[in-house]
């Protein structure tokens, strides 16, 4: 069980992800009505937001330092954030700027953040080998960081799935494997895509632990992270985890989710984790309910700051385009 | 006399009808990928085909690139003439090798005995800030593999001519389409995205080029979205006096390159667009097919536009600083005329 | 358990396959001594021999049908002439002639043959896929064909093996996966390449079954894959199959097999499942000694002809390279 | 006056020695990949390292390409530097996607900030029967696609030297070495591929061509294993009078085009050899850059010969008829001079 401030902390890390991916919908959608142009406004090109699936990234994320790495999806701001890339570096990478984290090269499927050793990548399931390397640096250089990979519950059909966790599991290499089942790879329901019910049983092809945490709770998800990251940390080799989340938003910007009932989305938003997480800490009296609200105000003010640093900074040059093909 | 109204259809409804017809005409006709069912195709390329076919004949895929493209390699051997989507070309990495080293090689290492008649679909292209990994075009590389046919089309009329033409063919076929001549309503409009396509069924054949424009000054030889950057350079051009001529090469391979060089005879001067990096890719080939052909014809030496040797960048003024545009067209082609 | 006749069948084939094998290992030799030149002498190429597998070929075959499609791996032959290949056409392709399957395009890890619905591939696991597209096809075509996949525990490892299972197992296909353990993979044992001990292990990734047979016995593996394919043919769903066999030579020919002891070398010949096979045949009265010998001779002389019809066809037309890249 | 003897190596050892000499210096450095741990790569290419660094530092890999050169991405992150040999360049469509979308992008995408120091090693070539999946060289293709450095090899001297500047580049590069140049005990020997190598660690620049031999008639411009073929067809020249220079690029990224251009505004004549397939690929890129830069100091058109655009075929007629060879370089090169 999380101590308090962790409790505390998750909470706020909580609201924070989830201002910061409604304000980037509502600039997303800035120069896009009434015609939806993916390329125009003030944010072009695709958009993954992760609204409904923060717990997943904090109770992960509560277990780790800044040296340790992680890897990440099409769908990273939660991850990021979690993991500390500074959100104004964030902000300005999606806006195109020339203070972004890659200056505007990258863009939001494409974060590379050394000061929290933070990647991702936009192709499924290929982020999990490089979490594998970097395991495999630190037992070189003989640290106890650690590396941890998550992916959706779309990519555990792929290819790089399968050998990443063989590999790291025969070289018992500190990996925590994090599923985020949020039962949708973008139109395609998981039970059309996958052969069994639970990935977290796939783990039993490897020899590693498989844990299944059935719903996303922000405090079930930190305790079965807990472990695993201190078993990757001494040593102990990978484990897998699988967390049944909830995508709140469509899978980019402008989906009409057609593939999914009003109801199923109602539902989602009834069982929004971010609230109930707060109604729970508020019974417990972890929390009151003036804390709660301050979480909600002083977040807010975070993400504007970190939005109005992105919208003031500058363009890049457009000709350093050429630039840093090579090192 | 009737008045005729012309029925205009957008390119991905120009595919979509085109699979549709093939699928009603020949029964082992099938459609795999992800997202190709009730989402009808990322870019509408299968928009309508579950509605109409069932599950049966339009599947989706879990995101297992190389099981269903190579699944879709054993089904045709055993009789079957699947289509199969690769969402983007972007992602061949994960499966390229049941693309090219199977797909595209059995039928010649059977020595003819086994023919594997299936058409991969994917997208290409940028221009819409989605990236280095979801905006290239890489019709190059594929086009350097031998065994494959690869269809770039630009307009609707092509492609769906293109497209029953390629389900047709008893030939592995590569169907690269541009996101940007899709015609969809979320993109950036395209005005030649939006088209007369006739209702029947029509084939158009694999490996012709079409002169899209005629022109005596100079020739442009490019394909998919960059033909209309090309038509719309022209249209500048020629207020300025200069006529260019724009060959749309609607296939890489074959090639054809008998169009190229009979129309670098005609104009004696060539400019390559190509929104594929530039080095060892489309620029240098035809160019070469051109020293090849029509060395002595040349009134100047051959001109490349092309995407710069970068991986794609996001922001959107680096995408606009690498992408062939109708004004860096125009300029290329006043350079290549001497003015 | 297998009636006589398929008992005396399975002893033949597996007598010709060995007998076919040692023949190409001498003709792949002539021309390459004193100094062994991979590029020169009847046969170039790598060459992958099968000696020691003759059991998992047989004991599945014997439950198909020719329009059946098999696919297999590098090591091709044994699987290719159980399946019923025709012996001259396979040899005519080893040598390169006009008068082999492939008219010498292909060459012995691309054999490809519609009268058996065969084929096979020199990229490890990448045969899988294609089988599960032929069961696809089968179904499809309302067909009670099935696809069998055969592949070495090494690639067991490789992307593909997931991703095929998966889809086999999804789409509930007529597929069985055998997957031939022979305890190496080139130089690199299993060990330091699979982090579990049983691949069959790995079918509860999918839901399917998944059989381990734990040694070379054809009459077991028999078992097994009468099992299978049944289920396959009925509609069943796909299943996995692990057979530990054993690789009698080197891994390609030429091969100095630094990395195997001498004693491991001499066990292998020693429990040699042909004559082990034979011996319990004998005993069991299903075949007199002199029916052993009969076989062999026979077996012999089929080889022969075959090798003699190889080595007196013609070569191709050397233009005859630019022709078969389309249809 | 000491006799000099000189220290011979093969290639293999010279690429192998340069590793060792790497390894031992810089603790960083370590190598994966498939059999290159107690069989010292099918190639020889990492023979006696295990015996020297341990099992920590050569570690034999199971057959998960996409796996373990995708940690080596990861591992050269965090730090450190990578050798991950890909068996044959044939098989990199099982990872290209790490190669292509994640080793060769991430430097750019993160705008600098992160370095993905790594070298890929990769057998390339064929001439000896391996078929379809085993012979291919490619490198045209790996060249097309923007953030890697590829370089081909095609002496023991430069191998060595290359490849340590390979491992200490800070940029991801991948390594190409044809089977016919690593003088294997079991390949058709070539004479040049035993030579001096000195003891001591060298690097040689990647990026810079190489004059293998001087001339003042023709230049042949080619890489790897044709820089012996095209040696041999000068020494046949020469004996008619032809002079032929030969140059080595040594690599395609960065392509040294100063030195193609140099060298055909001295010879005015060029001939491209290229073991790759012909279309969409070197041979099209050289004689493309020798348009864009020497058009007018042409005294003929240039010419190609490479590998047709057909799958490797098996049988040895069939491959010796495609293969660029010693008497088909010298055919063409006198074509070119017009006898
Ligand atoms: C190899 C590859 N195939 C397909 C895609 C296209 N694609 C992007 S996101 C996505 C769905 C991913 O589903 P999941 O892994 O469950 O993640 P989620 O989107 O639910 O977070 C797909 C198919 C891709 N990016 N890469
Ligand atoms: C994708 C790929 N990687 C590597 C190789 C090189 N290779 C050929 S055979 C082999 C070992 C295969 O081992 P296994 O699957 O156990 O089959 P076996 O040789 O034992 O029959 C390897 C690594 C290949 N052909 N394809
Ligand atoms: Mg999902
Ligand atoms: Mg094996």
């Amino acid at each position: 069980m999380p101590d308090n401030k962790t409790l505390r902390d998750m909470h706020y890390e909580m609201i924070r992800i989830r201002l910061f991916e409604e304000t980037i919908q509502k600039v997303y959608f800035e120069g896009k009505t009434p015609a939806f142009d993916i390329a125009a406004g003030t944010v072009p090109g695709e958009m993954h937001l992760s609204a409904g699936q923060e717990p997943v990234a904090v109770g992960v994320a509560a277990h780790l330092r800044p040296s340790d790495a992680v890897t990440a999806t099409h769908r990273p701001h939660h991850i990021a954030l979690a993991h500390g890339m500074d959100i104004r570096k964030l902000a300005a990478e999606i806006f195109g700027k020339e203070t972004g984290l890659g200056h505007g090269k990258g863009g939001h499927m494409h974060l590379f953040d050394p000061a929290t050793n933070f990647g991702c990548s936009g192709i499924i399931a290929e982020g999990m080998p490089t979490a594998v390397g970097h395991a495999l640096a630190f037992k070189k250089q003989g640290k106890d960081d650690i590396a941890v990979s998550f992916f959706g519950e779309g990519a555990a059909n792929q290819g790089a799935f399968h050998e990443s966790l063989n590999l790291a599991a025969l070289w018992q290499l500190g990996v925590v494997f994090v599923c985020e089942d949020n039962a949708w790879a973008i139109s395609v329901p998981k039970d059309k895509a996958t052969a069994i019910a639970n990935n977290s049983d796939r783990a039993a092809a490897y020899g590693i632990p498989g844990v299944l945490v059935p719903d996303n709770d922000p405090i079930a998800i930190y305790e079965a992270a807990g472990e695993a990251v201190s078993r990757a940390r001494r040593g102990g080799g990978p484990s897998l985890i699988e967390v049944k989340t909830d995508r709140l938003f469509g899978h980019f910007e402008g989906d009409a989710q057609a593939y999914r009932t009003k109801e199923e989305l109602a539902l989602l938003q009834e069982r929004d984790a971010i609230r109930a997480f707060e109604r729970r800490l508020i019974e417990s009296a972890d929390l009151t309910a003036s804390d709660a609200q301050n979480a909600w105000t002083r977040a807010r003010a975070e993400v504007d700051e970190a939005i109005d640093f992105a919208r003031s900074s500058p363009y890049p040059e457009p000709s350093a385009a050429l630039q840093h093909v090579f090192a | 006399m009737a008045i005729e109204t012309k029925r205009l259809l957008t390119t991905s409804k120009a595919i979509s009808e085109g699979i549709a017809q093939e699928m009603e005409r020949d029964p082992s006709v099938f459609v795999m990928g992800e997202d190709i069912g009730t989402y009808g195709g990322i870019f509408g390329a299968t928009e309508g085909l579950l509605a109409k076919f069932g599950p049966d004949r339009v599947m989706d895929t879990p995101i297992s690139e190389t099981a269903f493209i190579g699944a879709a390699v054993g089904a045709a051997i055993s009789g079957m003439r699947p289509i199969a989507e690769l969402m983007f070309v972007d992602f061949f990495g994960v499966c390229m090798d049941q693309i090219y080293n199977h797909m595209a090689k059995i039928h010649y290492e059977s020595g003819g005995n086994v023919k594997v008649p299936m058409v991969v679909t994917t997208a290409i292209g940028g221009g819409y800030g989605d990236g280095a990994q979801h905006s290239q075009t890489l019709y190059g590389m594929f086009a350097h593999l031998p065994g494959m046919k690869i269809v770039v089309p630009s307009t609707p009329y092509d492609a769906k001519g293109l497209m029953i033409a390629a389900i047709r063919d008893d030939n592995p076929v590569v169907y690269m389409f541009h996101k940007g001549i899709m015609g969809l309503g979320w993109m950036t409009p395209n005005p030649r995205a939006t088209a007369h396509v006739p209702e029947e069924p029509y084939t158009i054949p694999i490996g012709k080029a079409d002169v899209k424009r005629e022109g005596r000054d100079l020739t442009i030889v490019t394909v998919s979205l960059m033909v209309h950057r090309a038509l719309d350079a022209a249209d500048d051009l020629a207020t300025e006096g200069i006529e260019a001529e724009v060959l749309d090469l609607r296939s890489l391979v074959p090639l054809d390159r008998e169009a190229i060089i009979a129309s670098v005879m005609k104009t004696h001067r060539i400019l390559v667009v190509d929104e594929d990096y530039r080095s060892f890719g489309m620029s240098g080939e035809v160019i070469t097919t051109v020293i090849e052909g029509a060395f002595d014809h040349l009134d100047a030496p051959p001109v490349r536009l092309a995407y710069p040797d970068v991986p794609i960048p996001y922001s959107r003024p680096l995408e606009d600083f690498c992408l062939p545009s109708r004004d860096k067209i125009a300029a290329a082609a006043r350079q290549l005329m001497g003015r």
